[in-house]
């Protein structure tokens, strides 16, 4: 109702490139700075390293990694055969693997096979596959719902599935990482693998969208 | 110190699987809110410590239960991150209430049964000499565990009988592993409950990857 | 209208019987902290509605996990009352925020299934035709119920076995009466429940009084 | 930390005595007079009828009422035997009941046996005997607690209890109250009925003092 004010700004010295003022009135924004100021102060962490971090997370991994692995599969039978045999030696053959991915399984949907993928203890999800989740992903909505009513959860967020399809939801609460092979849409004949792949969203990857 | 009061974690909030109240999807796309999750995020993941990823998920779910839900996402991480720190005597939360000019957001927790003092070398999964115990197609039921620290066996499976579907590598295992009591590697199998069993009603499956420890013969 | 969301009850944040987490106890004797909670529990209790106190329960238990951790006690009751008065037409959240000036505690709740329109005559006690289908020193389980409504079974005894130590009076259901379905009146047992079956450990006994259609014979 | 401020006390015209001003700070309260205010405004609730149900609640229950019935049974071994077998029948006797005590079991404490009162799932308490309960009763840490740890809650309370007495916990989840009849203390020979209600305490009623 009323508008955020900027009372409560503090004096900080910070001057690399991941930080902005306007959540200065939020308290976690304080004290996340705070903590930084501390960390770095003693040593335990630089300010070049935080930078890195944050552009490997977010620049460097992303959906476009998994959509690499859709398309191949899509498109080379015996790739595709050894990717639900074993998933993470497939990835590999693609230089793919990374920051949670240290056991990886491959659920294929069909026309009668729906997957969808959650970590309802906390929010693992296949980062070197995917990049960070999205803020629904790790929503206690989504990690409390969708193992008990996996088509309305889905319904609301705009996938309808048919009655007949069997939906199989995957928990991911150990080490291993499921990943989601889309169907090939029907009219993506003789698009090549690189077209195939913008083709090939997060949310197919994830199952809560076909 | 942090406010680290009690002991023990077992049956806590962030074991949400099947539970209701929270309410209808929303589409929230962003990875980040406001530069303040970006810093806590980069900070949780690439600040030093002696430690592993159990037991930064167990200090996530040691929040105390309001913490939990009102904080948001990268609000534990942070919370989590300052928690571990106090517990190594890296930071004091009193200093950082001083340096944030507030204690609003300062974390609670109740104290982990033991804390680890050492990192791990790599990832997860480990060799082991033996066999696994179980077998895929066999009818196993998850156990109905109650440990006095850290799991990954959800409540909502425990008691109810599933399938064995796919047979994982060993893992490191999380209930010792985040309380430095050793890595103790395990098969980590999928479990498949039909939904039917698990919450009377739903047509669909639920596999969950659970650790040999957790799992008997049904 | 209040920020109504979502259908259905069950297994809910306000069913904490066992869950870790929440700390030591403190030793707060104050039966009001502030003024407002004297005037909540006045409200609460005495304005006059369409309903039962089952349904009033259910609007408590309906609250967002977030708010009810948070709002405190006597906050859960004034969420509730807003709750219910705006679910029947009474009054609308948004004139609310405008007289309160503010959002900030605005309840957010989940929607019942369905909400009495009429409210009893009496106390729940009720007598019934029947003879109780079981009796004292007898073992029963508790079933593995998930009602997509309000119920008073709680988790923590779900598909546990123990022996009915009392047998009480006939009492409305709870599971009907708060959405309007009927009294549907119903014998209530006090089961008694070893802690080292429920929890793994605990040399205590745990006795919970519990509905008829809770239970079967063991 | 910082100090309450009072910038938001908004204007209100109430006079009747329940009202302060020192927390119009706390946006509960602010809504918790809005809604009094609606409420009064269109009929349905009278400034009297608050301060009434107020007045009954804070001071003509209490648990000098139920220490009334332990000082009873404590001298009156009939009256003892009918309130262990009918506790609403024998409290009657007293002129007692009332509101939240529609059906009421006794428990009894012995050297051998402590019961202790929760309800997991809200906050029963039989108001008709012991007033409205003290917020640690309501507690989210007593309540998720004493059902799995009664000794180590009751030890925190500052009970400690002899491993070999045996501890019962009833959970009050449906309308049947429980009440629990302390032991009569050692050194209370000779007094009379009112002296030894003097003796008995809110807590041990609930059962966390001895």
């Amino acid at each position: 109702m009323t508008g955020h004010d900027h009372d409560h700004r503090h004096d900080h010295d910070h001057d690399h490139d991941h930080h902005h003022d306007h959540d200065h009135d939020d308290p976690r924004a304080l004290r996340a700075e705070a903590l930084e100021a501390m960390l770095i102060e003693r040593g335990l962490i630089e300010p070049a390293a935080i930078d890195s971090t944050l552009d490997y997370f977010e620049h460097q991994l992303g959906p476009m990694l998994g959509a690499r692995v859709v398309a191949k599969a899509w498109t080379d039978p015996t790739f595709k055969d050894r990717l639900l045999n074993d998933g993470l030696a497939a990835i590999g053959e693609l230089g793919l693997g990374g920051p949670q991915v240290d056991h990886l399984v491959v659920v294929e949907n069909t026309a009668d096979v729906h997957n969808v993928v959650v970590c309802t203890l906390c929010s693992c999800y296949p980062w070197g596959l995917l990049g960070l989740p999205p803020a629904w992903y790790k929503s206690l909505a989504y990690r409390s719902r969708v193992v008990r009513e996996p088509r309305t959860v889905l319904a609301e967020m705009g996938c309808e599935l048919p009655d007949d399809v069997e939906v199989r939801v995957w928990d991911s609460s150990a080490e291993v990482r499921y990943f989601v092979l889309p169907e090939r849409p029907v009219d993506s004949a003789g698009l090549d693998e690189e077209a195939l792949a913008e083709r090939v969203g997060r949310d197919q990857m994830i199952g809560v969208a076909r | 110190m942090v406010d680290c009061t009690g002991v023990g974690d077992m049956d806590g909030i962030h074991d949400i699987g099947g539970m209701n109240g929270f309410g209808p999807m929303h589409r929230d796309e962003l990875i980040f809110h406001a530069p303040w999750e970006r810093l806590a995020f980069a900070l949780a993941s690439s600040t030093p410590m002696e430690g592993n990823t159990d037991d930064f998920r167990h200090a996530i779910e040691r929040l105390d239960p309001t913490f939990y839900l009102s904080a948001d996402y990268y609000g534990r991480w942070l919370g989590a991150l300052e928690v571990r720190l106090s517990e190594r005597g890296v930071i004091d939360s009193d200093e950082v209430d001083r340096r944030a000019g507030s204690a609003r957001a300062r974390p609670r927790a109740i104290a982990s049964l033991a804390v680890p003092t050492r990192s791990p070398d790599g990832g997860p999964k480990r060799d082991v000499d033996r066999a696994p115990l179980f077998a895929e197609g066999q009818r196993v039921v998850a156990r109905d565990l109650h440990p006095t620290g850290h799991t990954r066996l959800p409540r909502y499976v425990r008691g109810h009988h599933g399938v064995i579907t796919l047979t994982h590598p060993a893992f490191v295992f999380p209930d010792t592993n985040a309380h430095g009591w050793g890595e103790d590697p395990q098969y980590v199998y999928a479990v498949q409950f039909r939904a039917s069993d698990l919450w009377g009603e739903g047509d669909h499956t639920v596999s969950v990857d659970l650790f040999e420890p957790y799992l008997e013969a049904a």
